[in-house]
């Protein structure tokens, strides 16, 4: 009987897009992510990114850039640079989505993102497990779903769990808040996770185990 | 480069049911008229959480016999059913959805279910 | 794999209310018993009453009177005449469902309804074991409720079949039809059976078994 | 003679868990809206069934804290907890439900996650 508190817990939000979001998370979350999102076509202008992500980091202290593209090659330039920042890449593209796994980037968020299929199958499953590349879960595109797509959002996502779960690929569950309104608790993050199929330790440790190794990196 | 996942391996594949069904109804229904009444039947019945589970699919309508198949993932056929059930009409025309069978199989399906509605 | 044709099953449609309603069931129930539905405030009068049900049996073969009232005193005086058909009685008020199962009829159809509660407990329970009384769960009602009530309805059926389950009641499931738009075919009632808790045998038990055997009192 | 049903004996009482929540707006909400945003939301996601299942019933709402609490059935917790997750507005305006915590009696609910917003 009785909920336990989750006070001893550390949980990580691993995405937040704008200032409002990051201060509403970070009154419910141990630490949080700041995410710079762009959208590339081109080569970026590397220097005012670099500034750019120096500033975020004074501000929010653990940053990430998320790539949005349709250019595998771009993916590998901002790969090669020491950015001091996480890399994640928007998935929903099958080119993407496999080359962001191929490169090792921190985070694949998303493979389903605007497709008709789940974007991932066993064989990017090993290819993320064999580079440690993360499957981030996003509630925000749910959240701005009519009911038919959220039906379809919610399929995608339980199947690449079962995936992601039966390969052992590290993962984890976010927000992805572009506005407060699209933050939630860590514990409402978690319901998320086991309606996908998730046990309650796999959901606990896609907000705790998972983001915390992936934080790690930035340390070094 | 391939622009779909693959096939998932077996222990990973979705194990579906097709129901064949019949529409009464108190005209003719086009066939995007049945398919959103499935897809509204789900929803409301089950929920987007159910619907996510239970995955209804709609395959075929054939609107000179008033008869089709939807397909479903095999442990919410019952919960699927009681959707179409409680169906009291389509795009605002009266209406019953009655269950012909089930099968695991489409070929089965249509032949124990469908043949005397004219399917092959 | 593949579902068994039930076409060696024997289905009884126990309620439907109109020739119409009928004329559907019958083509898809092996046996269908209508329903004069009577709404009492004080005696009937009799003779006439015998004569409708005369009529009707002559039209329909098997026919069941139900009897809508408030005074419970009325369900005795028509349980009293043999009017050769069966007596059902609706539900809803708890001294009628209580009154209807101390008297011995045929069945209490939906002690449920119009209620915000189930209607029924474990003290009704036992006395319509003892005393034979089918409880009649009706899909008519949930074809005609706003989701809300569509829950509710549900929540106290599926309360009521614990109940029944538990106790051993006699039960049969019916469409309740008024019209043809609210029949159902035999599985599609054996659904909602399922989904109030039962398994599939005695799902298929309220559409046959039971119901037979509450026919076997008209055929004496 | 009574009015109503028995409360049934122990093996067939339902079990319940008390959810306390917190509704974060961009205005206060009433107490009526919450109530119908919890059944919309319990609909939307869960369904008729799913619903029927999950027996939401809301207790209370106290609006001077944005505090609430309401009970569900014991094995559909989290299945609730994602309907009020998916919640993105209340009556027309932007609001976030967050579940504060669960509990088998509502004494304990107050004391271990409410105290903190003037309940008692």
């Amino acid at each position: 009987m009785g909920e336990v508190s989750f006070s001893r817990d550390h949980f990580v939000e691993m995405d937040v897009r704008s200032g409002e979001a990051y201060d509403l998370a970070n009154e419910w979350f141990d630490e949080v992510v700041f995410t710079k999102k762009l959208v590339l076509e081109e080569s970026p202008d590397w220097a005012s990114l670099r500034e750019e992500l120096r500033e975020l980091r004074g501000s929010y202290g653990r940053v990430a850039l998320l790539v949005v593209t349709k250019k595998p090659s771009l993916i590998r330039e901002v790969r090669k640079r020491n950015l001091n920042a996480l890399l994640y890449v928007q998935g929903g593209d099958m080119r993407i989505n496999r080359f962001a796994l191929e490169n090792g980037v921190d985070a694949l968020l998303n493979p389903w993102l605007g497709r008709k299929d789940p974007g991932f199958d066993h064989v990017l499953a090993r290819i993320a497990a064999r580079k440690g590349v993360a499957i981030g879960f996003s509630l925000s595109p749910l959240l701005n779903a009519s009911p038919y797509e959220r039906v379809q959002l919610l399929r995608f996502m339980a199947k690449a769990w079962r995936l992601v779960d039966k390969y052992s690929v590290p993962r984890f569950i976010t927000s992805s808040a572009e506005t407060r309104w699209e933050v939630r608790s860590p514990r409402d993050l978690m319901s998320l996770g086991i309606n996908l199929g998730m046990g309650m330790p796999q959901a606990k440790a896609s907000l705790n185990f998972h983001p915390r190794r992936i934080l790690s990196r930035l340390e070094k | 480069m391939r622009e779909k996942p693959k096939y998932p391996p077996p222990t990973l594949r979705d194990k579906h049911r097709y129901i064949a069904f019949q529409v009464i109804g108190e005209r003719p229904f086009r066939k995007d008229e049945v398919k959103r009444a499935i897809w509204e039947a789900s929803l409301s019945t089950l929920g987007v959480l159910g619907s996510a589970r239970a995955k209804p699919w709609f395959i075929k309508f054939d609107e000179k016999s008033g008869t089709g198949i939807v397909r479903v993932d095999r442990k919410h056929v019952e919960e699927f059913r009681l959707a179409l059930t409680l169906v009291t009409d389509i795009n605002g025309s009266r209406a019953i959805f009655r269950t012909l069978g089930v099968s695991g199989t489409m070929k089965r399906l249509k032949k124990k279910f469908l043949t005397e509605y004219g399917w092959r």
